[in-house]
């Protein structure tokens, strides 16, 4: 089981960390979300397929690879959409389209194609959609809707989730986000990124927009989206690693009654307890990512329940007391603390929340007792 | 519920009737939404109270208040709240208004009650300093004397509604020497008086509410000084006394607690609603037990006050604990049983006057995260929760 | 909506508090888990009748004075089990044999008949028995067992509920302990009082056995057994109320590193918690009695859960934290602050646990919306 | 769980299959049961273990131990608690033994070092006293020299296995003079030298694992101070830092877990078992999920010993919290799934050896209450939670 990265990840961890700290600024953004050239540095870099196996295109890491990239980019709160693209759609094209263009231009650069497959009332439950798909001649029609896409806006084309009438599974659909009948409608999220609401009203599609088993991306969705919550975690974790130190340094310098506000044990105990949460957290995402890089499927997919869950519970806190013991000044969208919080936030409803997710790995247990 | 009786009651259909007359629909929609309230809004609505000699709730009669018991105040503070009346502003209401009538002069009184009374000047406190939160008696703040003015330099911070108000009371530093509750007065100020530079403070709910406000070279007439020069710091703590029940955020709480329980029967899942999930069920008892105990807690504070004789233990500090704790579960639950919808920015500027024609989420969801966002806030004003807790410690291990 | 004892009750909890403070000691108690002699002084003084109405026999009080004497006992840890007598079994027979024999012995002296509901299995769902009664010529056959029947050594009858087959309802038994076929294990509870297993192995009763409406006592035994929660409710709240002042007590007085340890932030914290939690049962339990003093039956049901629910948690916390506090000396039997957290646990299994009550509760609004 | 290696999982085979062979079952039965060990049980299972040459798990190679790596060593200690073994008395093994090889001389090694090994001499220990807890350095037990000998008179606490023990290490003042933590020294005392009374502390759960140690006018050899006069603090805080990975109490806490998700396939409610309700499940998996994240965290703490360089942080502290916590809400929960089971008393001298006749409960109930309740120790123990909050604040606000 690995802790703590290999020379190389230590190195491109190193990277990104000093990318994300010089270099990396979100003036300039669109509302796209995300700006084209920077997203292309990215791949020239290699980041977005530092997870993908080799056989598939990537670079040939894995899980533990894509997490120490997402960490860095949450302790820097950079908004660009990697987790979306690098984790989700990257995973389940590496599964259901290996070696393929899409993929190619997804990982390399030159295209952005982008999993659409959230739903409002999935709530978390993978496997939970209600677009539908009709055959149509050779072709398809569908019809239904995906919420808070994130990075939507920034995608160029969609991949959609949808199910055939008739059949069991899940198939997915390539769309270009200038289809007639598609409505996207974008927005800003309360962590300052872009997403985007997908109706689709009678999408008419040839038969080669199918992409990877008609109705049998099931399990290689599961795995994708499972990964996509290893890589949010990690970008938690680094998120409550940044708030708690800066909690830290704020407790050292900031005085009332006479003294360092840090040195009143009550706050002490606190940033401990900040500390400890960020720790927990940090493990369990440790403990999935080593169960993503083993072939028990059942066990994959509990680990990375529990993973979602500790961390939600653990980032709310950690979010909270950051402003808490930063008094006035974390209240402020200048000060900074705050927006820790926010993405903290954002991230417990991003892909299940993690009361959801507490749900899904006892309904998982059961299931695996009986 | 029988903590109220019934009288009471025939005056909570009475409040809960003339707001249902009083107030225009939109506003009612707007505050639904628990933005921060407009000027317009605030006057619009303290000005069809004075009407009914209602808007100033707290004050006794000869001020110009209706005489209300407490329990009379709690009932029209909730009714108010539940029906969708924007908050009045309690800078002129709870804090300075009472000031002035119980330690101000005639003159003072003549010429700033009527004012509050029918929202023609708002008002806006000056006590925060960057460098002085918790330990508020650090203020640096200072006000010279110059013949018949003081000069006033300093800044201020957390300054509610500054943007919109046209009077600013202040904490100053007119003695530097001796304990620093010793040397403070507390001082009127004309916020059109040269000198005066407020500055917006956006919260991390992207909403306007906040300032900070510079004071350079501000001259500030004598008369404009409240009782006795250096004796302010006694004025401000009866003040801060003063709070007490309406820092337990019953109404709020209760707002927000019906506002969960309404999006959360909206709210779909994979077996049906939201609401009928005995999971979230359960969460949701959770907390309306600890609304219930919360509430019984805050009547019976509400009873001490009317028997007179508060008891020796710091209850307000429990309700404001509990009252602020509580109202921050409720609101993280309302975001999580929004799910993705609670994942747009809402921002108030666009949501809160009217909604716009697309949206990215349904309308119950607009308003929530803010709100939530925003309310982060309240175990930290008032005097944080960890302050509140060194109070009860105190007082126990004292007594 | 009562907040404070009146004049009368003030007496009488000033009676009772010294009661307990001056004479009470369970030095010399048999297994029985009461002094038959103490208990006759318990009935003379009136306490037992407290709270039931004068029309059924009682001295005319209610909830308030019922929970009144109960927190007194609460505060000193008496042993004697008046909550099973004076709360359950008075408040049950008032309602299905008002006036009747049985109840004045039980609220004057002479016999100590008690309600034997509680099988392990209900886990706090107050309807769910499974002992039988079966039609026997003129009379009934039971089978079926009670367990943890506190104060059940104590009884000189018992009270069994029990379904006669082919028919809905509950039926109360009266029966002798000495009933051949009724097998009475009685054992030592983990807060020192005394209780008994029954079961019942083809029980024969003549039909003059039966007290109170035959198949027709589920709503009068749904409100006694909430009395009765509400009368240890208010026993705990006392218990956490001397655990709290104990623990405030040593807090001033212990030294370590050359303070008191009063003087530490976190433990002040702590305190203030086991305060806040001490004030928020008492609230929820006067609550819950302003609603047993009403005509709303389904709003004292919910409030009987939520009471429960609620000092269950409060209970574990402040017993819990008043061992902490007090280190090594409050973990020793001798000490005693220990024996609070004893009863506490042991509240929290009574009548059904804290959990339970909160999924009753949930279940109520739920029943209640649709 | 690819912590450990192939090698790993061989040798722990090897553990588990001795466990098997080795340990008589009714022992076994006894020790699921969770009561406190007897000094019978712990000398039969230590000889046996020393057969093996496994009696003293942590020790090097040259002084009798199998020179495992930490790893084995962790692999060890949870074979054996979920293997039902009763725990190698700790005084010895982990505490005076590492402070006697590693700052006895030779005689030293040579006269205790054996008796250790093979549980001829069982330990125990004598720092805490009434008036010295959580701050151990304020100790007043004093050790006087009179010729050859040292003449000791105080008092200690909390001294486990103290009624069964026949060594005795203390920590005694020396000199009184100075920073309280430079006049102490380290002792080793025959426990059936005159002057020593020991008397049984009761803890609540009725159980006798604890005493209070009396020393009036002991009178110890000068050759049984270990390494110098007046530095035994220094060796104690060594031996202090050692516990690491062992107060995570992760085997413990499966051994634990284990058993409630067994009594709970035991329980029944209305609608069947309660393992299978809902609510109850979900309360399980976040247990189950906390004991995963502490589990790796504290495999990220071996690992760090693994590779000697141990980070800045006080990760012991963090492991030390989570699993005491950790512990007493599993067995809080036990307590509760249990129900009306757990009501009864099942007093550790009825219900140790063999099971009685008749109970007021069924089988899986003996021990739960009573372990339960002397958990509540485990955080106060071994440096209150408290302590270490205070250390990791101090170690993060320093750095």
């Amino acid at each position: 089981m690995q802790f703590l990265p290999d020379e190389a990840q230590s190195m491109m961890r190193d990277t990104v960390r000093r990318w994300v700290e010089k270099d990396y600024s979100a003036e300039g953004d669109s509302t796209l979300g995300c700006d084209p050239d920077r997203w292309a540095f990215l791949a020239e870099q290699g980041w977005l397929a530092a997870g993908v196996s080799e056989e598939a295109g990537g670079l040939g890491g894995n899980a533990f690879d894509l997490c120490t990239i997402a960490e860095e980019l949450g302790r820097g709160l950079v908004r660009d959409a990697f987790v979306p693209f690098a984790g989700a759609t990257a995973n389940l094209l590496a599964q259901i389209a290996p070696g393929s263009d899409l993929l190619q231009e997804l990982l390399w650069g030159g295209g952005r194609p982008l999993l659409a497959h959230s739903e409002a009332a999935a709530r978390g439950e993978q496997l939970f959609i209600e677009t539908t798909a009709r055959a149509d001649g050779d072709g398809f029609v569908l019809d239904g809707r995906k919420d808070a896409v994130l990075g939507g806006p920034f995608a160029t084309s969609l991949l959609i989730s949808a199910r055939i009438e008739g059949e069991d599974g899940i198939t997915i659909f390539q769309i270009d986000p200038g289809q007639p009948g598609l409505t996207q409608q974008s927005f800003r999220t309360i962590d300052n990124r872009s997403a985007c609401n997908l109706v689709l009203d009678g999408v008419k599609l040839a038969s080669d927009a199918l992409v990877g088993p008609r109705s049998g991306a099931d399990n290689a969705l599961i795995l994708a989206l499972d990964q996509a919550i290893l890589a949010s975690c990690a970008e938690a974790v680094g998120a409550m690693e940044a708030a708690m130190l800066m909690t830290r340094d704020y407790l050292r310098t900031r005085k009332q009654f006479g003294s360092e506000i840090g040195k009143f044990q009550a706050l002490q105990h606190r940033l401990a307890d900040m500390f400890i949460e960020t720790e927990q957290a940090r493990s369990i995402v440790l403990r999935a990512i080593d169960a993503a890089c083993g072939e028990d499927v059942a066990q994959r997919q509990r680990l990375a329940a529990a993973a979602k869950s500790r961390v939600a519970q653990a980032g709310l806190f950690v979010g909270g007391q950051a402003i808490q013991l930063h008094g006035g000044i974390g209240m402020t969208e200048e000060y900074g603390v705050g927006h820790y919080f926010k993405r903290l936030m954002a991230f417990d409803l991003y892909l299940g929340s993690g009361n959801a997710h507490l749900e899904r790995f006892a309904a998982l247990q059961q299931a695996e007792r009986t | 519920m029988s903590f109220f009786t019934a009288e009471d009651e025939t005056f909570r259909l009475e409040v809960r009737r003339f707001i249902q007359t009083a107030l225009p629909l939109e506003m009612r929609e707007r505050n639904h939404r628990a933005y921060h309230p407009t000027r317009d809004d605030v006057v619009l609505w303290t000005k069809a109270l004075q009407q009914k000699g209602w808007s100033v709730p707290s004050w006794p009669i000869e001020y110009g208040g209706p005489g209300w018991t407490v329990r009379q105040r709690h009932i029209f503070e909730e009714e108010c709240f539940l029906g969708g009346a924007p908050e009045l502003s309690p800078q002129g209401n709870s804090l300075v208004g009472p000031v002035i009538y119980t330690f101000g002069n005639q003159e003072q009184k003549t010429r700033f009650l009527p004012g509050i009374i029918s929202a023609d000047q708002l008002w806006a406190q000056g006590f925060s300093e960057p460098n002085s939160g918790s330990d508020l008696a650090s203020l640096r703040t200072r006000a010279d004397r110059d013949g018949d003015h003081y000069v006033v330099n300093g800044q201020k911070t957390w300054t509610s509604e500054g943007h919109f108000s046209d009077w600013l009371f202040l904490l100053v530093r007119t003695r530097q020497d001796g304990k620093p509750q010793a040397g403070i007065s507390f001082l009127l100020v004309d916020m059109k008086t040269p000198g005066i530079t407020v500055r917006p403070i956006i919260s991390i709910d992207e909403g306007h509410s906040l300032n900070e406000v510079f004071l350079e070279d501000v001259r500030v007439p004598v008369e404009n000084l409240v009782g006795e020069e250096n004796q302010g710091w006694t004025y401000a703590k009866v003040l801060l006394g003063e709070e007490r029940s309406f820092s337990a955020m019953v109404p709020r709480c209760k707002m927000e607690f019906e506002r969960l329980r309404r999006n959360a029967s909206f709210s779909r899942t994979s077996r049906g609603r939201l609401i009928d999930d005995p999971h979230f069920a359960k969460r949701l008892s959770a907390l309306e037990i600890e609304l219930l105990a919360h509430e019984t807690t805050t009547w019976r504070v509400l009873a001490e006050e009317e028997s007179g004789h508060a008891g020796a233990m710091p209850t307000s500090s429990i309700i404001k604990i509990k009252g602020t704790e509580l109202l921050q579960q409720i609101e993280l639950l309302s975001v999580e049983a929004l799910g993705l919808d609670a994942m747009p920015v809402y921002p108030e500027e666009e949501y809160r006057e009217a909604l716009p024609a697309t949206m990215p989420g349904p309308v119950h969801a607009v308003g929530v995260t803010s709100e939530m966002f925003y309310r982060r806030a309240a175990t930290i004003y008032g005097g944080t929760n960890e302050i509140q807790r060194n109070l009860i410690a105190g007082t126990l291990l004292k007594g």
